[in-house]
């Protein structure tokens, strides 16, 4: 019997993996009985864990004269609103009816959009806010010490391209723009140095003046009030280099998790199904 | 939270070593250890306040104080704090509970709300008592403000004013500069192009949940998107994955087509549930991809993995496709693989823009200026951080 | 009226759940609790408009007999099979044919459906991670340091390096630092839009989700 | 049409043909190649290391759905065998509907593994739908949300559930899901309650939580297949996690030769085009 079933899942894996030579009617097949599967298992499971434990068996299972059944520990009539308020979401099949639905719809929108504003204030906000100072004032950084120099070289290296190289330089003038890379690398990093001796607070981390400027950047460049020009196009480039580099980043990231489901896929045919390896 | 943890395991300690005492006891002057006569230092700086949880019955009390100096420093033996608990201004006291050493705070969650307590505390080292410290009176109430979250409270209004402010002056007539957002053409262009071409245009409004703000902002959008392929008589597409998104935007395309005249054209059929599950959701719009041909697949709304599947097989079916995202971690996905991205708050932004609602602005230019404000906030804390770690503020941003 | 009572309906429930937030009498946040639930219940309670339409939809196909009609009444068939095991049968009970279904036909396609993006990821970067531009040039390099840093092979390449510059140690500067920066300044941006929205439409400005402007 | 063209406009069918095969062959001829840990993933291995045992339980939802299965579970099987063998009490929830099965399958395995009983050692609450609604009410009283185990039983007749009421007596809950419940947890019992939350999450969502981890929400994360490879690495028991990284390791190593061919290709044709383009003017 398992390997019957396990047999039934193989052939549908590699349905669905046929899609990937071209559209074809093992996909097709593969497809719509997903499509149907999924929609009789969200049936079942939305009324026998959402409908029937909440609703009915409240409202109905006291009339018979049982125990009374709690609505998440309130009373059981409670239960009726949003029984009621679901019943409202079919009015919509009855055009003169029809905006009553629009009472569910109000109902529900409504309260999660109170719901959600507060703490998308308080989590993505404010503690993101206070987290990017935290980093700044240097109290956590595991890669302070490891990448300082590097980096700090690599980043005062990028401000003088930008700002002395790429604007007064001409093209062909190579080894002059190396010469002030170089130079503006040492003292820019030299510069940081003294500052850091200077600070009551102690190593000022390069790293974390990289969150400083990608932030800034990032939210200049979702600054929509005035023209990317000037200064502030200057800030919203750095933005996009940012973003670009997290995009990149975070795209790498992801291969792996993606190859992760292929293994799974893979070791399901080659293990569960055909018993290849063990 | 381990607090009670440690109370428990300090008793089921003291349960132990109880015997251990008792024999200790038995035979006095046998051994030649002498017996601890010395008291604990006393703690010091006992306070007592009503606590304020997220469902206050005020019945608890959270009791703080300063470790005895001969815990885990000192003459190190504190083994507990013994707690007491009076209704009558320090005298009758009942016994409330016990904290391990190393604790400094202890909750007592048996309060009667309105009834005024003191409180006290004394350091115990297995045989002997500190002086007991009080505090109090206080009184447990079920409270009408958390005062945890009043930056909460005071950053929301304040960006609540202001988005309010400009929506009021828009609604006067001022003229708010909204910069072009890159991108937003593109979706009436891709729109344009399905048309000269006769084939359909796809719009997949995200598989977010109606109380998803991204699924509404699509359906703003979408409502656009509708009023121009109703002005064409282009065939709209929408899958859903939820069928109140798709009762939702049923009602949105059924009025577009209304508003342009055209309400024989709208297709009922064109606006489908596919299915709750998420990958049965992307295969069958894949399906629809290759089969039904749209030239310009619009993405827009909340999307997760599914987002790769879809504009990978957009893209080989040869559409134009736009997408719209505030999921970050769909965005490299939409960003390499699509013509045209907008890009987190851009399509919020996108709604408002275009609707050319002069009230819809209001939100936009509130946030940008939120952001002007969130900015200022951060370099204050920082700077304020390098010139004096003491100050308030500092103490208040960077705690808690 | 149709439109003034939702509207006002919306304005009440949203600031209750707004003001919850900051409430803490327990009386506020039990009847908030409460009304939490109602819309988990008003959610599944709306399945059946969405079964509706599927079936509707393949009804018609079925009936005009269009292109593709027979993978239609395999929806249809398995999907009235599927609830039929459901319903008497028990549901998520080990052993149950429901759960065999689940567990042998539901969960192989889709988790094979999303495996599809373990190719699909593979020709999206080949495509797209060309040195077309300084900012194309950014995404590709942070993208091969990152893949390079993740696996183990990426560790062994460079295991005789500096710690300061073995991927592993890059990838994760990289992530920590100007991923999060980017990904913070997004994530704030989109948290005002959520903001600015969500009073949008406490305050019945944007009510476009009710459709029907009459 | 030159070489480089032809790379340029290979089809893309050759490229998952190459994927196809790479992620095979290790199945058959494994690497070995050792997995380093990183410090996210010591984090919550310190976290769940500190639990004393035979006390107050750790919390772990499994909030996986069957498409992040792969990735998912092998963090399941880590933290429960790795509690079994502390002797650490642990009680499973879910918060997706379709965890329900998954959830108590890892759990059954991973118990069955290390004889352990059922009430004494570790319960199962089973499943409630409403997300946010859940983690809350928890906060005030598990027995709100939850008044019985998954197989009906109340929880005060279950011996590891006696005096555990809410968050107080929850030392760590740790949420592995492959969609926002992750998330839902910081918001709802760490930023209200303080409830220590540490999370597993699938790689590609693990980059929107490191913002988290930074800020102190949580207390640790594991991120995909790598980070249960990592676990498994910490508490010396490699399994489905170790085995898959070497797949991973030649896979990328393809897509970034892959990358590498198309770049050069297109430098060869962009030069080529434009020293024709020299040639006609």
């Amino acid at each position: 019997m398992t390997f019957i079933w396990t047999t039934i899942g193989a052939l549908l894996t590699l349905s669905i993996y046929s899609f990937l030579y071209k559209d074809n009617p093992f996909y097709k097949f593969a497809e719509h009985l997903v499509v149907g599967v999924s929609a009789g298992y969200y049936l079942v499971i939305y009324y026998f864990n959402f409908i029937h434990p909440n609703v009915f068996s409240p409202v109905f299972l006291l009339r018979l004269g049982d125990e009374p059944i709690s609505f998440f520990g309130f009373h059981w009539w409670m239960a009726l609103i949003p029984g009621v308020l679901g019943i409202l979401l079919y009015t919509r099949f009855f055009p003169k009816v029809a905006w009553v639905g629009r009472y569910a719809l109000a109902v529900y929108v409504g309260g999660y959009a109170g719901l959600g504003i507060s703490p998308v204030m308080q989590a993505r906000v404010i503690e993101q806010l206070r987290a990017n100072a935290l980093s700044v004032a240097g109290v956590e950084d595991p890669f302070a010490t490891m990448t300082n120099v590097g980096l700090g070289v690599v980043i005062f290296a990028v401000v003088a391209y930008l700002l002395i190289v790429k604007r007064n330089l001409g093209a062909r003038n190579w080894l002059g723009k190396v010469a002030v890379i170089v130079v503006s690398a040492v003292v820019g990093y030299a510069g940081y140095l003294v500052l850091t001796l200077i600070s009551n607070a102690g190593v000022v981390s390069l790293t974390n003046i990289l969150l400083v400027v990608g932030l800034l950047g990032t939210l200049t460049y979702f600054f929509f009030s005035m023209k990317h020009t000037g200064a502030l196009g200057g800030l919203a480039r750095v933005g996009i280099v940012f973003l670009m580099v997290g995009f990149g980043a975070s795209f790498g990231y992801t291969v792996m998790s993606r190859i992760s489901l292929l293994i799974g896929r893979v070791s399901f045919l080659l293990h569960d199904w055909l018993h290849l390896i063990d | 939270m381990t607090m009670k943890l440690t109370a428990h395991l300090t008793l089921a300690v003291l349960f132990l070593a109880a015997p251990c005492a008792f024999a200790q006891d038995a035979a006095p002057d046998t051994t030649a250890l002498p017996l601890d006569t010395v008291p604990p230092g006393s703690v010091s700086g006992l306070t007592a306040v009503d606590y304020v949880d997220n469902s206050d019955e005020g019945d608890r009390i959270e009791i703080s104080w300063q470790a005895s100096p001969d815990d885990g420093a000192g003459e190190g033996d504190v083994v507990s704090y013994q707690l007491w608990r009076s209704e009558n201004a320090g005298a009758d006291w009942d016994s409330l509970g016990v904290a391990g050493a190393g604790q400094t705070r202890y909750l007592d969650e048996t309060a009667t709300p309105g009834t005024e307590y003191h409180y006290g505390v004394a350091a115990y080292d297995g045989t002997s008592y500190s002086e007991r410290v009080s505090a109090g009176p206080v009184v447990g109430r079920a409270n009408l403000f958390q005062m945890t979250r009043l930056a909460v409270l005071v950053l929301m209004l304040v960006f609540f004013g202001m988005v309010l402010t400009f929506t009021k002056l828009a609604e006067r007539g001022a003229d708010l500069f909204v910069r072009r957002i890159p991108g937003l053409n593109a979706i009436e262009e891709a729109v344009g192009r399905a048309t000269e071409m006769g084939r359909p245009v796809l719009y997949v409004p995200g598989i977010g949940e109606i109380d998803n703000i991204m699924t509404i902002a699509s359906l703003t959008i979408l409502s656009h998107v509708a009023k121009i392929t109703a002005r064409y008589e282009t065939p709209l597409i929408v899958p859903t994955a939820r069928a109140v998104v798709m009762s939702a935007a049923e009602e949105v395309v059924k009025e577009a087509y209304a508003e342009e005249g055209k309400p024989d054209s709208y297709n009922p059929d064109n606006i489908r549930y596919l299915s709750d599950a998420q990958f049965a959701f992307a295969g069958a719009v894949n399906g629809i991809m290759l089969r039904e041909k749209p030239a310009a697949n619009l993405y827009l709304g909340a999307f997760w993995a599914e987002s790769l599947l879809l504009a990978e097989t957009g893209f080989e079916a040869g559409a134009i496709q736009v997408a719209g995202t505030a999921m970050v971690s769909q965005l490299p996905f939409f960003v390499t693989a699509c013509d045209f991205t907008l890009m987190g708050e851009e399509l919020y932004a996108a709604s408002a823009y275009l609707s050319r609602e002069p009230k819809l602005l209001g939100g936009l230019k509130g946030s940008d200026w939120m952001k002007v404000l969130s900015i200022a906030l951060m370099a204050l804390g920082v700077i304020l951080y390098y010139v004096n770690q003491e100050s308030g503020f500092v103490a208040w941003f960077f705690t808690q | 009226m149709r439109r003034e009572i939702p509207l006002a309906i919306t304005f009440l429930i949203g600031i209750f759940m707004l003001v919850d937030f900051f409430v803490p009498h327990h009386a506020v946040s039990t009847s908030a609790e409460e009304m939490k639930q109602w819309g988990t219940i008003v959610i599944a309670a709306s399945i059946l408009l969405g079964v509706g339409n599927l079936i509707r939809v393949h009804f018609h196909k079925i009936r005009r007999r269009r292109e593709g009609w027979g993978y239609s009444i395999v929806t249809l068939a398995i999907m009235a099979v599927m609830f039929a095991f459901g319903g008497p049968w028990g549901t998520v009970e080990e052993g149950s044919a429901f759960n065999w279904m689940f567990l042998n036909m539901q969960v192989p396609l889709q988790s094979t459906m999303f495996s599809l993006l373990a190719f699909f990821i593979a020709s999206a970067a080949y495509r797209a991670f060309r040195l077309r531009s300084a900012e194309a040039s950014l995404l590709l390099i942070a993208a091969i340091i990152v893949m390079l840093g993740r696996v183990p092979l990426g560790q062994y390449l460079t295991r005789s390096w500096p710690q300061a510059i073995q991927l592993p140690t890059l990838t994760e500067a990289i992530m920590a630092y100007p991923n999060m920066a980017a990904f913070r300044g997004i994530l704030m941006g989109a948290a005002l839009g959520v903001m600015a929205m969500g009073l949008r439409i406490i305050l019945g400005i944007e009510r476009s989700y009710l459709g029907g402007e009459k | 049409m030159s070489w480089a063209e032809k790379v340029l406009s290979i089809d893309r069918r050759w490229i998952f043909l190459a994927i196809g095969i790479a992620v095979t062959i290790p199945f058959f001829l494994p690497l070995g190649l050792p997995v380093v840990v990183t410090p996210p993933v010591q984090s919550l291995y310190d976290a769940v290391e500190e639990l004393e045992p035979n006390s107050a339980p750790l919390l772990l939802s499994i909030d996986y759905a069957p498409a992040t299965l792969p990735e998912l579970e092998p963090m399941s099987m880590a933290i429960l065998r790795h509690c079994f063998r502390n002797d650490v009490n642990v009680v499973v929830m879910t918060l997706h509907p379709a965890g329900y099965g998954l959830a108590e399958r890892a759990l059954l395995a991973a118990a069955e593994e290390h004889d352990q009983v059922y009430g004494e050692d570790y319960a199962f609450l089973g499943f409630q739908p409403g997300t946010s609604a859940v983690i809350l009410g928890m906060g005030i009283n598990i027995r709100n949300v939850f008044p019985a185990d998954a197989y009906g039983v109340p929880l005060d007749e279950i011996p590891i559930m006696q005096g555990v009421r809410n968050y107080d007596d929850i030392p760590l809950v740790i949420s592995l899901a492959g969609w926002s419940a992750a998330e839902a947890w910081v918001y709802y019992a760490y930023q209200p309650y303080r409830q220590r939350v540490g999370a597993g999450v699938t790689a590609v969502m693990a980059t929107d939580f490191y913002p988290y981890l930074n800020a102190g929400q949580l207390e640790g994360l594991l991120g995909g297949m790598r980070g249960a490879a990592e676990y498994e690495e910490l508490i010396e028991t490699p399994d489905q996690g170790a085995r898959g990284m070497d797949s991973q390791s030649v896979i990328h190593l393809l897509i970034i030769v892959l990358i590498l061919v198309g770049n050069i290709a297109y430098f060869v044709s962009r030069k080529k085009k434009a020293s024709t383009a020299g040639a006609a003017s």
